[in-house]
């Protein structure tokens, strides 16, 4: 074995080789994704096509975006269920500010970007100086966004935003959906903090051993404020690719996303005790649920069944990677 | 002292449908100068017989009974009976000793939009069905829908997809639906909700394909208004649901010996003709 | 009794067992040599079935053994204390040396009673008081040692292996457990025993074999060496004077003033300062209470009350994070818990808190620095590793123990607190760190140095803090430090409470 | 502080005084029950009748059960999120063989619960053996679980079973609910298997340091079997009550009890983290969990609110307790 091979948290990417690639923890993923993308290609004639391709990346790019900072959070060994309800709140707050408050649309979507953050940080506070867990907190906060949006919409999803708003749900540039380039952009964001910076370092290191990393002088809970706050972020970055997707705020929106966004951080070859993982992973994994998703519906199967059928492969996913982790 | 209570037990509260019905409810009670108490099972069928539960401990006087499912509730309609409360269900049927069943006619309303569904495609094309979380009025829509595509021998149902009558659910659906389908012209939703996915999914795809729903929900109003591939919606009545409800209800409180037990509300088209007026 | 012959083992493509043959004889005191990373502790897991050779065979008392996992190891009478603790944290004493043993009673449930007995007998031979019902984890890190020890000696096993037990132990404890081995040896027992503290070899050990770079060199009778010979078999070479000379008494400027710290509410005050240039050394029986007193200055230890200075300014640490602002880094007691991010490189570890000192466009890592800076504190230290980024988990405890110090070496700080730096290090790499210490403070820094090895606490400390019961009862400098003078003020001399 | 103030694994009982309480690690989870108990009871008349007492009981006692096995899981460090959706299916495929299979419902029920043990067994072999992250294995299982249940029902309620079921869900024995009597001799039989036998203190190990009871000779890989094992046969236990509830077998009941199960055994001051937490702390997590959604129905307050408020009390409560951790 290759000395870099197993770290997974070191992700030496200095050029690039076939070898290289199979030792990386990046290598399960990706076959699972092969796999998974050839098996879908054999059933079904349209998978292949560059507009479904385009189509299923469109589908990824929410929970894509969600998982960014999911990873974040647990790399350092915490977990955020609060996910899709703030992002649920943070659309129907920001379309409620277009449309009963008149805010200015970029306004309304630069204060929506500041909630999620805010609501991120809230988590933050309460798990690094709170010293409670991260499972706890974000389970009650999930509840609390939820009840919030629901109290603000009334139950109503609020529709009437501008329509220009739609560009990032439904916009292309040649022939790349807008929420897809959004997504790789924080991608690349993403992978330039943890590989390239420090705050990344410290926040693999927490995920190792946070007795040690505090001893040794990390932050310890400023970097934890930090990735819940990036997820909070994150996830408002995703509340306006949906609000651009449906053209409304949705308070109920987002139900569930919380454990399609483990799954793809998970999948993608992060350990969900932390320390270990990389950010492509979780691109990788995000990719192949939308996959599987997209491509049990092209079969036209059974919608029950699905949920049987993406289990299994799930499973199968998993169990071929466990070697990596 | 003797205020009455009334309480409703919602299957859901996020839905325009049952937030209309609670309104409804306010207002009807504000009138009467009842006390009104509502809880939302979030489609738990354990919870909202909690909540009943809970609601009996209040001791309230009525209870519209929303039930998330018509056989899971039953104890709860036998404690409600036990306690001397009059129940009446409301919008789906419960099981057990319930005085009225107030509800539309779901099975119609699936019927009739995919009767109109039919005729606009000029009886002939693929269709699908958008499905939704397997309730027994959903069901029986789907049902009613069938029955009306079999009366169209050139339409072929395709593809059935469950989108939850979640709108972000119902969206990634049908836009799989359509790249699996390219030939596909005609969609059913379930439910508005669920509609108004499948219109961002197909607007999006920039195909022609008609889109047709049940209940009239505000924006389903607006969207069919203004014109595009949602043609129409079957309406039912929230609202009126609740007034008669409350009203049976309320007969039998004062001693009314012959309340119907079933008092079905009839559905209405909604298309661009008539949407400009229509509302719950 | 035990024969071990032509064992090797690869770990991947790396063999670092090149066919070792070892002996040992029933009632007999066996002593394991070896520099780190020599393969004892790769050796000595073989044995009992925690991991398996690649090569070689096992025979004890003649008939050849395979045992897949440590259970069959014991059944066969084989018992270890590990290098690294397997303690389960929230369990106690008693439920931890039963663990997988337990002693049942009528229906099949726990006898909770007949175990805390039996507990209680081998924490009495081993003349230690240990607090039975309290988690481990609470436990001073020599208590758990002794717990461990404890757990080996219920098993009864006729072949009993001890992993450096000694290294976080203070001399008289060693005493006790000497007492024990004695015992165990006089029943017959075979005890295979490592420690890189010679002279403990030739107080209690029979035979010897000495193992380098994971060849076998020699096995020979304690006897018929002495301690040059000794180490020179180890590590291939001579290796001068261990201490470095002292510098005169420093007249420094005082860095750090710690001008009182009560651990407990109610317990005694203490208060010591920091000169540069100075080595300051913390003696002191186990539990006596240094560890958490620099903790408590660093805030780091919820601690009644503590009052610290530094260049002469009032400072409330928050937490190690605070004190590494201040130029002041802490090197702690526990590498695996405490020290060292286990899944991280050797370069990531040694990076872990100083990447100020390489950025590139003041937000970026500049790995080509980081790499060259690594190898050179590596080299330093004398890491013997595949290379900058091989895991630290896969390196041998010693070399574990220098990375941590290469961590802090490399980092410029002006005051290191180093809480048993050179445990499980070996001779010759000890004699470098020594130096590195007595450089880094020749430079300006100031060290306070915890240590339980008193040789170590005179050849190396200027002036001497000695604890009892919680808090500094003396502190001695000059020719005043001696064994005798530290041993009677850790143990008897009186204890004057400041207000 | 006294020297088993921390245990909370040890759980000596020996004779109960109010010193000893208080430095038990149940001090926090009862003060905590107290608290809401007294501030509902204020804000409602009906709250502390005996009926109404019942009632919460009772109202808890599907969750209180799902939570035994998961109190075992989360001990050993695991998860399992499949509870809920595993309850459902064996609810309904025994409804399912009493109705349309014409089985006796006796023998319905064992076969319930033989399926109930056999999707955690299965999930434990697939943790233990497979050594996949409990948090996928049982993510992928509940969804598989989810899936055939509907598959097996074709969505609809399945009712017409024996109306003596009922007793399980309404019954009473003197003024006590049967499903508070089964649930508190579940906990019962959990508290004897967790302070009095070997294979409790493994339990306990392993969530502790895995690795170090491997060595000391535990067989971590039966513990784990065995654990996930017990959450499915509790979560087929529950399903049993929920029946006799329900009247009927109900594909879809049960979604989201994995959380609320999960936040008893927390609020009951169980570490998320594994190896410390009792039994008992869980039955008080639970019944805190319904007193909340009780009490907050009980002064007619605003269901979206409620999320809210219940949130919000949760990490009141968690956070005072957070010292005890
Ligand atoms: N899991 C592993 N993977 C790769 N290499 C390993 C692994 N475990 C040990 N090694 C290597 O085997 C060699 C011997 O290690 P071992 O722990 O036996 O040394 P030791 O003699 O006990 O040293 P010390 O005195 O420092 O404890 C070391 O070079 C170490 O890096
Ligand atoms: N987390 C803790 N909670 C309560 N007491 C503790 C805790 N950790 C340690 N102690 C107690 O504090 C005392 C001092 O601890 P410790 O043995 O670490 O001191 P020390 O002087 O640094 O000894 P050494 O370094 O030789 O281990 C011991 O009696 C120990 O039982
Ligand atoms: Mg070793
Ligand atoms: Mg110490």
């Amino acid at each position: 074995m290759s000395h870099d091979a197993n770290t997974g948290s070191a992700g030496k990417t200095g050029g690039f080789s076939l070898g290289r690639l199979l030792h990386s923890p990046l290598a399960l993923p990706l076959i699972g994704l092969i796999t998974v993308s050839v098996l879908m290609g054999l059933a079904s004639d349209n998978f292949f096509s560059l507009n479904n391709i385009m189509n299923v990346l469109r589908q990824v790019s929410v929970v894509g975006i969600l998982a960014v900072g999911m990873s974040f959070v647990i790399l350092t060994g915490g977990i955020d269920l609060s996910v899709g309800a703030v992002m649920a709140l943070v659309g129907t707050l920001s379309a409620g500010m277009m449309v009963n408050m008149g805010l200015p649309a970029p306004v309304a979507l630069l204060v929506g970007l500041l909630i999620g953050l805010g609501i991120g940080l809230a988590n933050g506070v309460l798990v690094a100086w709170g010293r409670m867990p991260a499972i706890i907190v974000t389970l009650a906060t999930m509840g609390m966004a939820r009840g919030l949006g629901l109290i603000y919409s009334g139950g109503y999803p609020i529709s009437g935003i501008p329509s220009w708003i739609s560009w990032f749900g439904v916009g292309r540039v040649g022939v790349v959906p807008v929420p897809v380039i959004v997504m790789v952009l924080i991608y690349a964001v993403a992978w330039v903090l943890l590989q390239r910076t420090a705050f990344g370092r410290h926040v693999y290191a927490l995920g190792g051993n946070e007795t040690a990393a505090r001893l040794s002088g990390v932050k310890t809970q400023r970097v934890k404020l930090a990735v819940y706050g990036i997820s909070g972020l994150t996830s408002a970055l995703a509340a306006v690719i949906l609000t651009g997707r449906l053209m409304s705020g949705q308070p109920n929106a987002g139900q569930g996303f919380e454990l399609d966004a483990i799954a793809a951080v998970v999948l993608g070859g992060t350990a969900i005790s932390g320390g270990r993982g990389l950010i492509l992973g979780t691109l990788i994994g995000a990719v192949l649920l939308g996959i599987l998703n997209n491509g049990l519906n092209l079969m036209g199967i059974n919608p029950y069944l699905q949920d049987v059928i993406k289990g299994a492969i799930i499973l199968l996913a998993i169990y071929i990677g466990r070697e990596w982790r | 002292q003797d205020k009455l209570k009334i309480g409703m037990t919602f299957q859901e509260l996020n839905n325009p449908y049952f937030v209309s019905m609670q309104e409804a409810l306010n207002e009807a009670a504000a009138s009467l100068g009842a006390d009104v108490v509502v809880t939302d099972a979030g489609h738990d069928v354990a919870k909202q017989i909690s909540d009943v539960e809970d609601m009996l401990q209040q001791n309230i006087d009525i209870l519209l009974l929303n039930p998330t499912d018509s056989a899971g509730i039953e104890a709860a309609v036998h404690a409600a009976k036990a306690a001397g409360v009059t129940v009446v269900a409301v919008d789906a049927n419960a099981n057990g000793p319930v005085d009225t069943f107030v509800g539309s006619k779901n099975r119609d309303a699936g019927y009739m939009s995919c009767k109109y569904l039919g005729e606009a495609l000029e009886g002939k094309g693929e269709v699908a069905i958008l499905d939704g979380i397997p309730v027994v009025p959903i069901l029986q829509r789907v049902e009613g829908c069938k029955a009306a595509l079999e009366e169209f021998p050139e339409i072929t149902l395709v593809d059935t997809q469950n989108g939850r009558q979640d709108r972000s659910v119902a969206l990634g659906v049908v836009e799989n639906m359509i790249q699996s389908k390219p030939n596909l012209a005609g969609i059913f939703s379930v439910n508005d909700g669920g509609a108004m996915g499948a219109l961002a999914a197909i607007q999006g795809s920039g195909k022609d394909i008609k889109l047709t729903s049940v209940d009239g929900a505000p924006e389903a109003v607006q969207a069919i208004a203004a014109g595009g591939p949602f043609i129409e919606t079957t309406a039912q009545f929230p609202r009126d649901q609740v007034r008669v409800g409350l009203a049976m209800a309320l007969a039998q409180k004062w001693g009314a010996r012959v309340v119907p037990k079933e008092v079905p509300i009839d559905v209405m088209v909604v298309d661009a003709e008539n949407a400009a007026e229509f509302s719950w | 009794m035990l024969e071990l012959k032509g064992i090797r083992k690869s770990f991947g493509k790396i063999e670092v067992l090149h066919g070792v043959d070892m002996e040992v004889r029933a009632g007999e005191v066996h002593a394991l040599l070896g520099e780190n990373g020599a393969g004892k502790s790769t050796l000595m897991k073989i044995l009992c079935g925690i991991i398996q050779p690649s090569e070689g065979t096992i025979r004890i008392e003649g008939t050849e053994r395979h045992f897949a996992d440590y259970d069959q190891a014991i059944a066969a009478g084989v018992g270890i204390v590990f290098q690294e603790f397997s303690l389960i944290p929230y369990l106690d004493a008693v439920e931890n040396m039963f663990l997988a043993r337990e002693i049942r009673g009528r229906f099949g449930t726990l006898d909770r009673k007949a175990m805390r007995a039996r507990a209680a007998e081998i924490m009495r031979q081993l003349a230690v008081d240990v607090a039975l019902d309290v988690p481990v984890h609470r436990l001073s890190v020599a208590e758990q040692q002794f717990v461990e020890i404890a757990k080996a000696l219920s098993l009864n096993a006729r072949i009993l292996v001890l992993d450096e037990p000694t290294a976080t132990l203070t001399p008289s404890e060693v005493e006790h457990l000497f007492k024990v081995m004695r015992e165990l040896r006089r029943q017959g027992v075979a005890i295979i025993f490592i420690s890189h503290h010679l002279e403990e070899i030739f107080e209690i050990c029979d035979r010897i074999t000495v193992l380098r770079d994971g060849e076998f060199i020699a096995s020979c009778a304690v006897p018929d060496v002495d301690n040059d010979r000794l180490v020179e078999m180890m590590v291939g070479r001579r290796i001068e004077n261990n201490f470095p000379p002292k510098p005169a008494p420093s007249t420094a400027s005082v860095v750090v003033e710690v001008e009182e710290v009560q651990l407990k509410k109610g317990g005694p005050v203490s208060r010591f300062s920091l000169r540069k240039g100075e080595i300051l050394g913390f003696a002191g029986l186990v539990g006596s209470g240094r560890t958490e007193t620099v903790l408590a200055m660093l805030g780091a230890y919820p601690a009644a009350r503590c009052k610290v200075k530094v260049d002469g300014v009032e400072k409330r640490f928050r937490g190690p994070d605070e004190g590494l602002a201040h130029g002041i880094g802490l090197l702690p007691e526990s590498r695996k818990e405490q020290g060292l991010i286990t899944s991280f490189s050797i370069l990531q570890n040694v990076s872990l808190n100083n990447y100020g000192k390489y950025r590139k466009n003041h937000w970026f890592i500049d790995l080509k620095k980081e790499l060259a800076a690594t190898e050179t504190a590596m080299a330093q230290v004398r890491v013997k590793a595949q290379g900058p980024h091989a895991r630290v988990d896969t390196l041998s405890g010693g070399n574990q123990q220098k990375v941590v110090i290469a961590r802090w070496l490399n980092h410029d700080m002006q005051v290191l607190i180093f809480d048993e730096p050179t445990r499980g290090i070996d001779v010759g790499a000890k004699a470098e760190i020594y130096a590195l210490m007595r450089e880094f403070t020749a430079k300006g820094g100031a060290i306070i140095m915890i240590s339980s090895e008193l040789p170590e606490v005179i050849g190396m400390s200027d002036r001497v803090c000695v604890f009892r019961s919680g808090g500094i009862v003396a502190t001695v400098e000059g020719d005043q430090i001696d064994s005798e003078t530290i041993m009677t003020h850790a143990t008897t001399g009186r204890v004057e409470h400041v207000a």
